[in-house]
C-alpha cells in the first residue's frame, strides 16, 4: 500500500505530477514561453530538495538500511542520493535555461528531466528488484529522448540511437538477472533475495553468480564500466551538453546506487570472491578512461572519458566495501562530489557551445579571457576532478584511496587499487592540464570578452562555492556521506 | 601571542589578491614592497614566536582526518624561518628580473603581432601598453608568489598528515603557473612535466599517509604510534613516504624532472624552489619518517644514506659537464639534496642535526647563487657558461657574494656550510663506528669524496664565469641593481654569521634531534 | 507439468543469445530492435517459467511490467529510428559512425 | 729578554689578538680602500705589525716553558668551545709566521705598487696570516680546521689573484704538452688546482678528526693528551693508525707532499710576495706544524705502549720521497719561481722526514728539534729567496732564468742577498742556518736506529747534493754568464735594469742577513730550541729524552764546539755540499761546459732530463686520472645515461601514454554493432571473472 | 520430459527468431518476429499463465509488432532489404552467440536447476492483481510515469512540424 508520509512516495507524486503537467500546459498554451517551463521545473526540483533536506533534518528518515518490507525504504541512503540527484537535476535545469532558449519543445525537455530525476531518486530508495527495475527504466527512457532531442543534429540522433540500443540490451540483461534472482529465491524483495542467496544450496550457486554477473553488466552499462562503456563517449559527445551533464552526473550515479543495493549485497550474501573481480574491473575502467581521454580533441568527449575514469575510482570504494569501514562512505562522497564537478564541467561546456559554438579543445585558446567566469568554473571543476587540494574532489579521492589502503590489512591486493587510482589521478592531470593550458596560456584569435549567459554563471558560481567550500571544510559532508552508508552488519543477521 | 602561525600562513594567501591589485594599479614597485612587507612581517612574528621554544596552535577541522594544527618546534622552526627568509629576499630580487622578463615577452608578442598586422602602433602607445602589460603580469606573479610561500610554510608547520599533503600540493600550483607563464623555451611542456612529476611524488606520499592514518585512526602526528600499524602496511607506508619525498627532493633516479624545470623556470622560482621547496621534502623525512616511524626509519636509514651518496656524487658529476648555468645549478641542487639525504640516513644526533643545518646552509648558498644567475641573465643576457668569463671585474659585488655562496655550498669555513657538513659527516662516522658497519664507512668516505666533486664543479664554474679573460662582448657589463645585490649580501652575511656562530640554529636543532634519536 | 524448468530456461538462453547475435551483427536499425525484443522476451519467458515452478505470482507481475516497459522502450526506439531516417534517409546503423575515436 | 719591562706581558688577550688582528685588518681594508686606494697596504702592514708584536710577547712562554690556554663558549649545544693554546711550540711558530709575514707585507708595498686590485690583495694577505695564526694558536682540531681552510681559501684567492689570466702571469711554457696535456697553467686554474688538491688532504684530515672525535668526544689537543683512553679504544679496533695517517693526509695536502705535491708548482702564478708567504710562513708550513702539533701526542701514545710505528714510517717516507722527487725536478726547470717551489717542497720533505724519524727513534726530541729548526731556517732563507726572485721578475719582466743572466753587476744587492739565502738553502757549512738544521736532520735520521734509517739517510744525502746543485745553478743562471737576449732587448729599448726599491730589498736583505747571522750562531740556537723542546715535551707529554750514547760519542770526537753533531752526518752534509756546488760551479758559474750539450750527449742523460722536466709524468698522470678522465667519463654519462636512459623516465610514460591512448581510441570505432558485441562478450567475461 | 507441444513451440520460437533476423525482407522479418512473440505467448500458456499470455499477444503481437511493421513500411523500399553484413562480423557474431549459449547453458545445465519440476497448482491470476494494488503499487505509479514519458518523448521526437519551428540552427 502507498504510504503517503514516505519521502520517496511524496517526491514521486509531486514531481511526477509536475512532470506530467508541464507538457499539458505547453499543449494548452499557444505562445512559446521557454523560461516558464524551466522556472516551473526549477521550482519543483528546488522544493523537492528542500523537502528532502527537511525530512533529513527533522529525522523523518530512517537510518540507512538496505532492506525494507516494502518496495521503497524511506532511509538516509536514498535521501543522500535524492539530494545528489536533485542537485544535478537543478544544475541541469538551470544550465539549460540558456541552452534551450529558442529551441523546440522546451516543456517536454524540462518535463523529461524531472521524470528522469524521479527515476534516479527512486533507484536509491528501492528495496525491491521490480521497483528498482521500473525506476531504472523511468530514469532511462526520458534520457533516450533527451539525448536525441536535437532532432536536426545528426550527432545527437546518433548518440541517442547508440544509447538506446545499449539501454535496451541492458534492460533485457537486468531483467534476466532479476529473473534468475527471483527464480532462486522466490521473491523480488531485496531482503528476501539476499536471505535466499545466503542459504543457497551449492548446486544453485552458479546461477546466483550468473545473476550477479548480469547485474554487473546491466548496471555497469550506465555506470560506464569497461567493457560496457563503449556507448558512453559517443553519447556524451553527441548529446546536448546539458543532457550529458545529466547522464554523467545523474544517471551514472544512480547506477551506483543500484549497484550498491544489488551487486554488493548480493555478492556479499553469496560469499563470492567477487571483490577481486570488481577491483579488476575498477582498475581497467579507470585506466581506460584516463588513458583514452589524453588524445581527445572534443571537450565533451574528453569529459566523457574522464567520467569513465571516475567510475573506476568509485568502484574502488564498492569493491573493498567488506574490508574497509569507510569504503562505501568514500564512494558515496565521491558520487556526490563527482556529480557536482562533472555537471559543472558539462554545463560550462554547454555555456561555451551556446555562446561561442566551439567544442574543439584547440579552439579554446584564450577562453580564460573571453569567458572568465565560465572558464574559472571549468578550471576549478577540472582541478577538482583531478583531485587537487583543497577542492572537494581531493577529499573524496583521499577517502577512496585511503579505504583501499586500509583494506590492505584484510586483502593483500587492495593497496594496489590505491596505487592504480593515484597513478591514474596523476595521469588525468595531463589532459585536464591540457585544457587549462589552452584556456589560459595560449593566445586566442580574439581576446574580447563575450557576454556570458546568466544561468550558466549562476551554475558556475554555485558549483565553485560547492567545490571550494567542501574543499576547505569537508567535515559536514563527510559526516553526511557516512550517515548514508547502509550498515553491512545487518547482513550478518541474515546469515 | 596568539594566531601567530595562522597569520604567518594565511596572511600571504588572503593578501595575494591585494598584491595582484596593487601590481595592476600601481606597478611593480608597490607590489614588490607590499609582498616584501607581508613576508617580512610574517617572518618576524614567526621568528619571535620561535625564540621562546616550541609554539603550537590547534584548530578543529574534520573528524575523519583530524585537526588543523600548526607547530613551531626545534625541527620546524629552522625550516620555517629559512623558508620565509628566502621568500622575503627573493621577492625583492623578483622585481628587476621579472620586469625584464615581462618586457621581453611583451616585445616578443608585439613583434609576432607586427608580422601579422604589418606596421605596429607608435612607440608612445607601445610604451603605455607595455606598462599595463607589465603591471598586470607583476600583479599575477606576486599573487602566485605569496601563495607558493604560504604552501611551503604550511607543509612545514602542519601537525596532520593530510594538512601536510594539502599544503604540499598547494605549493605546486603557483609553481606550475609561474613556469608556464614566464618560463623559457619549452615552458609549457616543462610546466606540465614539473607538475606531473611532483604530483606523482605527492600522491605516492599520500598513499603512505593513508596507510598510516587509517590504521591508526587519526592523521594527527601526535596520535600516530608505530606499533599501532600492522607490519606489512608499515613497510608500504614507509616506502611510499620515502619515494614521495625522494621525488620532491629530486634524489637520484627520480631527479629527472628537476633539471628541466630549473632550465625553464624564471630564476626567482629557481631560487625559491631550490632554497625552500626542496627543503619541504627534507623536512618531510624528519617529520614523517624519523619522528612518526622510527622503527621503519631504522630499517631504511642505511638505504637513505647510500641513496644520498649516490645522489650527491651523481648530481656533482652531472653538474661538471653542464654549460647552461641554470642547469648547472639544477644538478648542483640535486647533489646538495643528496647531502641532506645522506645526513638523514645517518641515524645519529649530529648527523641529523647536520643534515637539517645543511639544508639551511644550502638555502642560503644556493639562493645567493641563483641570484647571481639572475644578475648574470639580467646584465649579460646569456646563460651559456662558455660565453662568460672574467666578470669579477665588472660585477665585483656579485662575484664576491657568489664566491661566498660557493664556499657555503662546498662547506668551507667560516660559512654555514662547513658547520653543517662537519656535524653531518661526523654523525655518519659515529654511526659507522657504533654499528661497526663497513658499508657505512664506505659511504662516509664516498660522501667526503663527493665534497671534493662539489668543490671541483663549483670552483670550475666560478673560474669560467667570473675569472679568466673577459670576452669582448661583455666589455659593457655593469653591476646588477641593488634589488639583486642587496639580498645577496644579506644572505652572504647570514651564512657567515651562522658559520661562525651556528648555535643560532643548533641550539634549537640539536636538543630536538637528541630527543628524536633518544627515542 | 511434464516439462522441467530447465527446458524453458534453455529456450530462453537460446533466445537471449540469438538476440545478442542480432544486435551485434545486423546493420538495419529495425532488425536490431528485433534483437532487443527477443532478449526481453527471453527474460519474460524465464520469469514466467520461474513463477510457475516456485510457484508464485510475483514473476508474472514482473513479466507484465517488463512487457509494458518493453513497449514504451520500443516506442521511443522507433521514434529515434524515424528521426534518423528523416535525417539520413537511411536506417543502416553502420552509417551512423560520425562519433568515434 | 724581559718583555715585561717593555709593558708587554703575555696574557690570553695577546694570544687572541695575534690571530684576530689580521682578520680585523682584513675587514677594515675594504673600508679603508674606499677612503684612499693605496691605504689598504698600509692598513695591512700596520695590522701585521700589531699582530707580530702581540706574537713577540709570547716568546717568554717558550723560554720559560709556560703555556696559555684560554677557552670561550662556542657551539654549546654540542659542548664545543673555542680556545687558544699558546705553548712553546706555538709561541715559536707564531713568531716565525708573524715576523716573516710582516716583512713580506712590507715587501708587498713595493712589489704590488700600482696594481688595480690592491684592496683585494691585502685583504687576502691579511686573511691569510690571520688563518695561519689561527692554525698555530688553536687549542682544538675544529678551530684549527677553520684556519686550515682559511689558508686554503686565501691561497686560492691569491694564487689566482691575477684572475684576468694574462699571458705573463701563467706558469709553464706555452704550448708544451706532457702526455697530451698542457703543462701551462693560468692563475685561475692554478688557484683552483691548489684549492682542490689541498682539499683532498683536508677531507682526509677531517676523517681523521672525526675518527678521533668519535672515540674521544673532544677536539681539544690538551684534552686528548690528558686522557688517552680513547687511543686505547681506537687501537683495539685498529683505527688509531688509520686515523693518524688520515690526519697526516691533511698535512700532505697543505705541505704539498707526495702524492699531493703538484699544486705547489702552479701556485707560482700568484704574485711573488704571495709565493713567499705560502712557502715561507703560512700555507706549506701549516702541514709541518700540524705534524709537530700531533707528533708528540702520538709519540707519547707510542711510549705508552701503543703501536704507532707505521704512522711515523709513513711520515718519514713521504718526507724522504718528496724531498728526493722534487729535488730532481728542481734541477732541470728554468722558471726561477718554479725552481724555488721545487726546493720548498723538497725542504718540507726534509722536515717531515725529521719529524717522522723522530717518532721512530728513542731520541724523539732530536728529530723533532731538527725538523722544527729546519722549518725556521727555511722560513728565513726561502722568504728571502722568493722576495729576491720577485724583485728579479719585477725588474726583468720574465719568469725564465734563461731571460736573465749576468745580472750580478746590475743588481748587486739582490745578488749578494741571494747568495746568502742561497747558501742557506744549500746548507753551506758552518755559516748558514740551513747547514745546521739540515745537519741536525741528517744526524737525527742517522741516529734513529730504525730499519729504514739508512735508505732514508742516503736519499736525504743525495737530495742535499741536488739541492746544492740546483741552487748554484739558479744563481749561476741568473747572475753569471752573459746577459740574455731578453735583457739586451730590454736595454736596447732604453729600459735600464736596476735594483728594486728599498721597500723591496730591505725585507729580503734582513732575512738574508738573518740566515747568515743565525747560521753563525747556529749550534747555540739549535741548542736553545732543543732545550726548549726537551722541557716542553717532557712536561706536557711526558716524553723523556735520554741523553744517549751517540751524543757522547760525538762529543768525544769533536769536542764541545760541535756538541750534538753527528760526525757521519756532518761528513755526509759537507761532502754533499761540496759535490753539489762543484757540479753547479762547473756548469753554471764557471761555465766550463754547456749543460745543454752535456744532456744531449747521452741518451740516458737526455731521457732522465726529460723525465725530470716532465715532472716524472706525475702531474700529467694525476690530471688524466682525476681531471680529464673523469670529465670524459662525466660527459659520457651525461650524454648516454642522463640524457638517454634517465630521460626515458620522462619520455617513456609520455610515449606509452600516447600510444596506449591511440590504441584505445582505435577500439572506439563508432560502429554500434561492435560496441554491442563487446557488451555481449563482456557479460561472458564478467561471469567468468566471478567464477574465478 | 519434453512433450511434443513444447518441442513444437521451441522450434517455432527459435526458428522464427532466426528467420526474423536473417531473412532478406524486413517485412517478412517482422512477421517472423510476430511468430516468435506468439511462440513465447504459447510458452506462457504452457506455463499456466494465460493472463500474461494474453497481455503478450495484445501488447507485443498486437501493438509493438504492428508498430514495427508500420515503421518498416515508412522507410524507403530498398532499405527494407538486408544489406550484406561484413562476413567477419557475422562469423564473430555467430561465435559469440554460440559461446553465450554454451556458456550460460552449461552454467544452467550444470546447476541444480535440472532437477526442478513441479506438480503444484498454478497461481491464480487474481493474485497478480492483488500484487499490483498492494505490494507493487508504487511501481505501478512509476510505470504510469514511464508510459507517460515514453509517449510524450516518442511523440515529440516523431513530430514533423517541429522541425520548422525550431528557430535555432544547430
Amino acid at each position: 500500500m502507498l504510504d503517503f508520509t514516505s519521502t520517496p512516495i511524496i517526491l514521486t507524486l509531486t514531481l511526477g505530477a509536475v512532470g506530467v503537467i508541464i507538457p499539458v500546459i505547453s499543449a494548452a498554451r499557444k505562445e512559446k514561453n521557454d523560461s516558464l517551463y524551466g522556472g516551473i521545473a526549477f521550482a519543483a526540483l528546488a522544493a523537492a530538495i528542500g523537502f528532502v533536506a527537511y525530512q533529513i533534518i527533522s529525522k523523518h528518515v530512517l537510518p540507512a538500511a538496505i532492506f525494507s518490507k516494502g518496495v521503497l525504504a524511506n532511509d538516509m541512503f536514498g535521501s543522500f542520493f535524492a539530494i545528489a540527484m536533485l542537485i544535478v537535476g537543478i544544475m541541469t535545469t538551470v544550465g539549460s535555461f540558456n541552452y534551450m532558449k529558442g529551441r523546440a519543445n522546451p516543456a517536454v525537455y524540462y518535463s523529461l528531466i524531472i521524470l528522469s530525476s524521479i527515476g534516479m531518486v527512486l533507484i536509491a530508495y528501492s528495496t525491491d528488484l521490480v521497483m528498482l527495475f521500473v525506476a531504472w527504466e523511468l530514469m532511462s527512457i526520458p534520457t533516450y529522448v533527451l539525448a536525441g532531442f536535437l532532432k536536426k543534429d545528426p550527432t545527437s540522433n546518433e548518440a541517442a540511437i547508440k544509447y538506446f540500443l545499449f539501454g535496451a540490451l541492458s534492460s533485457g540483461i537486468i531483467i534476466w538477472g532479476i529473473s534468475l534472482a527471483y527464480g532462486l529465491t522466490g521473491s523480488t524483495n531485496i531482503e528476501q533475495v539476499i536471505a535466499g542467496f545466503s542459504h543457497l544450496s551449492p548446486d544453485m550457486m552458479p546461477l546466483a553468480i550468473l545473476a550477479v554477473g548480469m547485474f554487473i553488466a546491466g548496471f555497469g552499462f550506465k555506470i560506464g564500466l569497461v567493457p560496457f562503456h563503449m556507448w558512453l563517449p559517443d553519447t556524451y559527445e553527441g548529446a546536448p551538453p546539458t543532457i550529458s551533464a545529466l547522464l554523467a552526473a545523474g544517471t551514472k550515479k544512480a547506477g551506483f546506487a543500484a549497484a550498491l543495493r544489488v551487486i554488493i549485497m548480493g555478492a556479499i550474501a553469496l560469499n563470492l570472491n567477487w571483490s577481486l573481480a570488481l577491483a579488476v574491473i575498477a582498475v581497467v575502467t579507470m585506466t581506460f578512461g584516463n588513458l583514452a581521454a589524453i588524445r581527445q580533441k572534443n571537450l565533451s568527449r574528453m569529459l566523457a572519458y574522464s567520467s569513465i575514469g571516475h567510475a573506476g575510482y568509485i568502484l574502488i570504494g564498492l569493491s573493498i566495501a567488506p574490508f574497509s569501514a569507510i569504503g562505501i562512505a568514500a564512494a558515496l562522497f565521491h558520487i556526490l562530489n563527482h556529480a557536482v564537478m562533472k555537471a559543472a564541467a558539462f554545463i560550462a561546456v554547454a555555456g561555451i557551445i551556446t555562446t561561442l559554438s566551439i567544442s574543439h579543445i584547440d579552439k579554446l585558446r584564450g577562453l580564460g579571457r573571453r569567458m572568465p567566469i565560465t572558464s574559472l568554473g571549468l578550471v576549478i571543476s577540472l582541478l577538482a576532478l583531478a583531485g587537487v587540494p583543497p577542492l572537494n574532489g581531493f577529499w573524496s579521492k583521499l577517502m577512496l584511496f585511503g579505504s583501499a589502503i586500509n583494506a590492505g590489512a584484510s586483502v593483500s591486493w587492495a593497496p594496489y587499487l590505491a596505487v592504480a587510482g593515484v597513478l591514474n589521478s596523476a595521469l588525468s592531470l595531463a589532459y585536464y592540464g591540457w585544457i587549462i593550458r589552452k584556456m589560459y596560456f595560449e593566445e586566442g584569435e580574439s581576446e574580447k570578452r563575450v557576454k556570458e549567459p546568466k544561468s550558466i554563471i549562476a551554475v558556475m558560481i554555485f558549483s565553485i562555492i560547492f567545490m571550494v567550500g567542501i574543499g576547505v571544510y569537508p567535515d559536514p559532508f563527510i559526516q553526511f556521506a557516512k550517515s548514508a552508508v547502509p550498515a553491512l552488519t545487518s547482513l550478518s543477521a541474515i546469515h | 601571542m596568539q594566531y601567530v602561525l595562522l597569520q604567518a600562513i594565511f596572511l600571504p594567501l588572503l593578501l595575494s589578491p591585494v598584491a595582484y591589485l596593487l601590481g595592476k594599479r600601481l606597478g611593480p614597485n608597490a607590489a614588490t614592497w607590499f609582498t616584501f612587507g607581508i613576508l617580512a612581517y610574517c617572518t618576524a612574528i614567526m621568528t619571535l614566536a620561535s625564540v621562546s621554544g616550541t609554539y603550537e596552535e590547534h584548530y578543529p577541522w574534520t573528524h575523519q582526518f583530524g585537526e588543523f594544527g600548526l607547530v613551531l618546534d626545534g625541527l620546524a622552526s629552522p625550516f620555517a624561518i629559512i623558508i620565509y627568509v628566502i621568500s622575503t629576499v627573493v621577492a625583492l630580487f623578483s622585481k628587476p628580473y621579472m620586469v625584464a622578463k615581462f618586457t621581453a615577452q611583451y616585445e616578443e608578442k608585439m613583434s609576432a603581432q607586427k608580422q601579422v598586422v604589418g606596421d605596429g602602433p607608435t612607440a608612445m602607445v607601445e610604451s603605455s601598453s607595455l606598462k599595463t602589460y607589465v603591471n598586470s603580469q607583476i600583479g599575477i606573479y606576486f599573487a602566485l608568489y605569496l601563495v607558493m610561500a604560504m604552501g611551503m610554510l604550511g607543509s612545514v608547520l602542519a601537525t596532520n598528515l593530510i594538512e601536510f599533503y594539502v599544503f604540499f600540493e598547494v605549493m605546486l600550483i603557483p609553481g606550475f603557473f609561474i613556469i608556464a607563464l614566464w618560463g623559457y623555451e619549452a615552458k609549457r611542456r616543462v610546466a606540465l612535466l614539473f607538475f606531473f612529476w611532483t604530483h606523482v611524488g605527492a600522491v605516492i606520499l599520500l598513499l603512505g599517509f593513508l596507510a598510516i592514518g587509517l590504521n591508526v585512526g587519526s592523521f594527527n602526528y601526535a596520535d600516530i604510534h608505530e606499533h599501532a600499524i600492522p607490519h606489512r602496511i608499515l613497510a608500504l607506508a614507509a616506502v611510499g613516504i620515502i619515494v614521495g619525498l625522494g621525488v620532491k627532493m629530486a634524489a637520484f633516479v627520480v631527479h629527472i624532472w628537476l633539471p628541466h624545470t630549473y632550465r625553464a623556470a624564471p630564476t626567482p622560482l629557481n631560487a625559491l624552489s631550490s632554497g625552500a621547496m626542496l627543503g619541504v621534502g627534507a623536512y618531510g623525512f624528519f617529520r614523517l619518517l624519523i619522528m612518526l616511524l622510527p622503527g621503519e626509519y631504522g630499517h631504511f636509514a642505511l638505504f637513505l644514506n647510500l641513496w644520498g651518496v649516490a645522489t650527491m656524487i651523481y648530481g656533482g658529476i652531472m653538474a661538471l659537464v653542464q654549460d647552461d648555468i641554470k642547469k648547472f645549478f639544477a644538478y648542483s641542487s640535486i647533489s646538495q639534496m643528496g647531502y641532506v639525504l645522506f645526513g638523514i640516513g645517518t641515524a645519529s644526533t649530529l648527523g641529523l642535526s647536520g643534515s637539517e643545518m645543511l639544508f639551511v646552509s644550502h638555502s642560503l648558498g644556493k639562493v645567493i647563487l641563483f641570484l647571481m644567475v639572475g644578475a648574470i641573465i639580467l646584465q649579460v643576457g646569456t646563460r651559456s657558461i662558455t660565453k662568460m668569463g672574467g666578470l669579477a671585474g665588472k660585477m665585483p659585488i656579485t662575484a664576491t657574494c657568489a664566491m661566498i655562496g660557493v664556499l657555503t655550498i662546498v662547506g668551507i669555513p667560516p660559512t654555514s656550510g662547513f658547520m653543517a657538513e662537519w656535524t653531518m659527516f661526523n654523525g655518519a662516522l659515529q654511526t659507522a663506528i657504533q654499528d661497526g658497519s663497513t658499508v657505512r664507512m664506505v659511504s662516509f668516505a664516498l660522501g667526503l669524496i663527493a665534497t671534493v666533486i662539489t668543490m671541483a664543479y663549483s670552483l670550475w664554474m666560478i673560474k669560467r664565469v667570473f675569472l679568466g679573460k673577459l670576452p669582448e662582448h661583455l666589455e659593457k657589463t655593469k653591476e646588477a641593481s641593488w634589488y639583486v645585490t642587496g639580498p645577496m649580501m644579506v644572505l652572504a652575511g647570514f651564512t657567515i654569521v651562522i658559520g661562525i656562530y651556528p648555535d643560532i640554529f643548533f641550539n634549537k636543532i640539536i636538543p630536538f634531534m637528541k630527543g628524536l634519536v633518544g627515542v | 507439468m511434464t516439462n522441467g524448468l530447465i527446458d524453458f530456461v534453455l529456450v530462453s538462453v537460446a533466445l537471449l543469445a540469438i538476440g545478442i547475435y542480432g544486435l551485434s551483427v545486423k546493420r538495419n536499425a529495425i532488425r536490431m530492435l528485433f534483437g532487443v525484443e527477443m532478449i526481453i522476451n527471453s527474460a519474460n519467458l524465464n520469469l514466467v517459467a520461474f513463477a510457475r515452478f516456485i510457484p508464485n505470482s510475483q514473476g508474472q507481475t514482473l513479466a507484465l511490467f517488463s512487457i509494458a516497459i518493453a513497449a514504451a522502450e520500443v516506442a521511443v526506439g522507433l521514434a529515434l529510428v524515424i528521426v534518423a531516417y528523416r535525417m539520413y534517409k537511411n536506417i543502416d546503423i553502420e552509417d551512423f559512425r560520425s562519433l568515434k575515436g | 729578554m724581559d718583555f715585561g719591562s717593555l709593558g708587554l706581558s703575555a696574557g690570553p688577550l695577546n694570544v687572541w689578538m695575534v690571530w684576530i688582528l689580521p682578520f680585523v685588518g682584513a675587514l677594515i681594508i675594504p673600508a679603508a680602500a674606499r677612503v684612499s686606494k693605496n691605504s689598504s697596504g698600509y692598513v695591512a702592514v700596520a695590522f701585521a705589525l700589531a699582530s707580530a708584536v702581540s706574537a713577540a710577547t709570547l716568546i717568554p712562554l717558550a723560554l720559560h716553558n709556560q703555556e696559555i690556554h684560554n677557552q670561550i663558549p662556542w657551539i654549546s649545544s654540542i659542548g664545543l668551545k673555542a680556545g687558544i693554546l699558546a705553548d712553546p711550540l706555538a709561541a715559536i711558530m707564531t713568531n716565525v709566521v708573524a715576523w716573516i709575514s710582516f716583512l713580506i707585507f712590507v715587501y708587498s708595498l713595493g712589489y704590488m705598487k700600482g696594481d688595480r686590485d690592491l684592496m683585494r690583495f691585502f685583504f687576502w694577505m691579511s686573511f691569510f696570516i690571520g688563518s695561519m695564526q689561527l692554525i698555530v694558536l688553536s687549542d682544538n682540531f675544529l678551530q684549527l680546521f677553520f684556519g686550515w681552510e682559511g689558508v686554503g681559501l686565501a691561497s686560492y684567492a691569491l694564487v689566482g689573484f691575477w684572475y684576468r689570466d694574462k699571458k705573463k702571469d701563467h706558469v709553464g711554457t706555452e704550448g708544451r704538452t706532457v702526455l697530451g696535456l698542457l703543462d701551462y697553467y693560468s692563475p685561475t686554474q692554478a688557484g683552483m688546482k691548489a684549492f682542490i688538491m689541498t682539499k683532498v688532504g683536508d677531507i682526509m684530515m677531517l676523517a681523521g678528526m672525526f675518527l678521533i672525535f668519535a672515540f674521544a668526544g673532544t677536539f681539544g689537543f690538551r684534552e686528548l693528551a690528558a686522557n688517552t683512553s680513547w687511543a686505547t679504544a681506537m687501537s683495539s679496533q685498529n683505527l688509531l693508525i688509520p686515523a693518524a695517517i688520515l690526519l697526516f693526509g691533511g698535512a700532505i695536502g697543505k705541505s704539498a707532499q707526495f702524492p699531493l705535491n703538484e699544486w705547489l708548482l702552479e701556485a707560482m702564478t700568484g704574485p711573488t710576495s704571495v709565493s713567499a708567504l705560502i712557502h715561507a710562513a703560512t700555507m706549506v708550513k701549516a702541514g709541518v706544524f700540524l705534524v709537530a702539533r700531533l707528533g708528540p701526542l702520538f709519540f707519547a701514545l707510542a711510549a705508552a705502549g701503543l703501536n704507532m710505528d707505521q704512522f711515523f714510517e709513513v711520515v718519514a717516507w713521504v718526507g724522504a720521497i718528496t724531498a728526493f722527487l722534487l729535488a730532481t725536478q728542481g734541477m732541470v726547470h728554468t722558471e726561477i719561481k718554479k725552481v724555488l717551489a721545487y726546493s720548498t717542497g723538497s725542504q718540507i720533505g726534509y722536515m717531515m722526514m725529521a719529524l717522522g724519524i723522530a717518532g721512530l727513534s728513542r731520541q724523539f726530541v732530536d728529530g723533532y728539534t731538527a725538523g722544527f729548526f729546519h722549518l725556521i731556517s727555511h722560513a728565513m732563507f726561502k722568504a728571502s729567496l722568493f722576495m729576491a726572485a720577485g724583485s728579479l721578475l719585477h725588474v726583468v719582466g720574465s719568469r725564465f732564468m734563461t731571460d736573465m743572466g749576468g745580472l750580478r753587476r746590475l743588481m748587486p744587492k739582490t745578488y749578494i742577498f741571494m747568495w746568502a739565502a742561497g747558501l742557506g738553502l744549500m746548507g753551506a757549512p758552518f755559516i748558514t742556518t740551513g747547514f745546521w738544521s739540515k745537519d741536525a736532520i741528517f744526524g737525527a735520521v742517522y741516529q734513529s736506529g730504525n730499519t729504514w734509517a739508512l735508505p732514508i739517510f742516503i736519499m736525504a744525502v743525495i737530495t742535499a747534493v741536488m739541492t746544492t746543485f740546483y741552487t748554484t745553478r739558479m744563481i749561476g743562471m741568473v747572475f753569471f754568464g752573459n746577459k740574455s737576449k731578453h735583457v739586451e732587448h730590454l736595454e736596447k729599448d732604453g729600459y735600464h735594469v736596476h735594483e728594486a726599491s728599498p721597500v723591496m730589498w730591505v725585507p729580503y736583505g734582513i732575512l738574508a742577513a738573518l740566515t747568515i747571522g743565525v747560521g753563525i750562531l747556529g749550534l747555540t740556537f739549535e741548542h736553545e730550541i732543543h732545550n726548549i723542546f726537551t722541557t716542553y715535551l717532557s712536561s706536557t707529554f711526558g716524553i723523556q729524552s735520554q741523553v744517549g750514547a751517540v751524543a757522547t760519542e760525538s762529543q768525544q770526537l769533536l769536542g764541545g764546539f760541535l756538541e750534538g753533531v753527528n760526525p757521519i752526518a756532518l761528513t755526509a752534509s759537507l761532502s754533499a755540499f761540496a759535490i753539489g756546488f762543484a757540479l753547479g760551479y762547473v756548469f753554471y758559474i764557471g761555465r766550463f761546459a754547456d749543460p745543454a750539450k752535456f744532456v744531449n750527449s747521452n741518451i740516458v742523460f737526455y731521457a732522465i732530463h726529460k723525465f725530470f722536466l716532465n715532472r716524472w709524468y706525475l702531474d700529467a698522470l694525476i690530471n688524466w686520472t682525476f681531471v680529464v678522465g673523469p670529465l670524459y667519463l662525466a660527459r659520457g654519462i651525461y650524454r648516454y645515461f642522463e640524457d638517454k636512459v634517465m630521460e626515458g623516465f620522462n619520455l617513456v610514460p609520455e610515449k606509452t601514454m600516447a600510444g596506449g591512448a591511440r590504441i584505445l581510441q582505435s577500439t572506439q570505432t563508432g560502429i554500434s554493432q561492435s560496441y554491442l558485441y563487446v557488451f555481449g562478450a563482456g557479460i561472458l567475461i564478467v561471469v567468468l571473472l566471478l567464477f574465478i | 520430459m519434453v512433450d511434443a507441444v513444447f518441442l513444437a513451440l521451441s522450434v517455432l520460437t527459435i526458428g522464427s527468431a532466426i528467420v526474423a533476423l536473417e531473412i532478406r525482407s524486413l517485412i517478412y522479418g517482422s512477421i517472423a518476429l510476430m511468430l516468435t512473440l506468439s511462440g513465447i505467448a504459447g510458452f506462457f500458456l504452457l506455463l499456466d499463465a494465460p493472463f500474461v499470455a494474453m497481455f503478450q499477444l495484445s501488447v507485443y503481437v498486437g501493438s509493438i509488432a504492428v508498430l514495427i511493421l508500420f515503421t518498416v513500411m515508412l522507410v524507403r523500399r530498398e532499405l527494407i532489404f538486408n544489406k550484406i553484413e561484413d562476413k567477419r562480423r557475422r562469423y564473430a557474431g555467430i561465435g559469440l552467440m554460440l559461446a553465450l549459449m554454451l556458456g550460460i547453458g552449461m552454467i544452467i545445465i550444470g546447476s541444480g536447476m535440472k532437477s526442478i519440476e513441479t506438480n503444484s497448482p498454478s497461481v491464480d491470476y487474481k493474485k497478480i492483481g492483488e500484487d499490483f494494488l498492494t505490494y507493487y503499487s508504487p511501481a505501478l505509479i512509476v510505470m504510469a510515469l514511464i508510459l507517460a514519458s515514453s509517449v510524450v518523448g516518442a511523440l515529440t521526437l516523431a513530430r514533423r512540424e517541429d522541425m520548422t519551428n525550431d528557430q535555432r540552427a544547430d
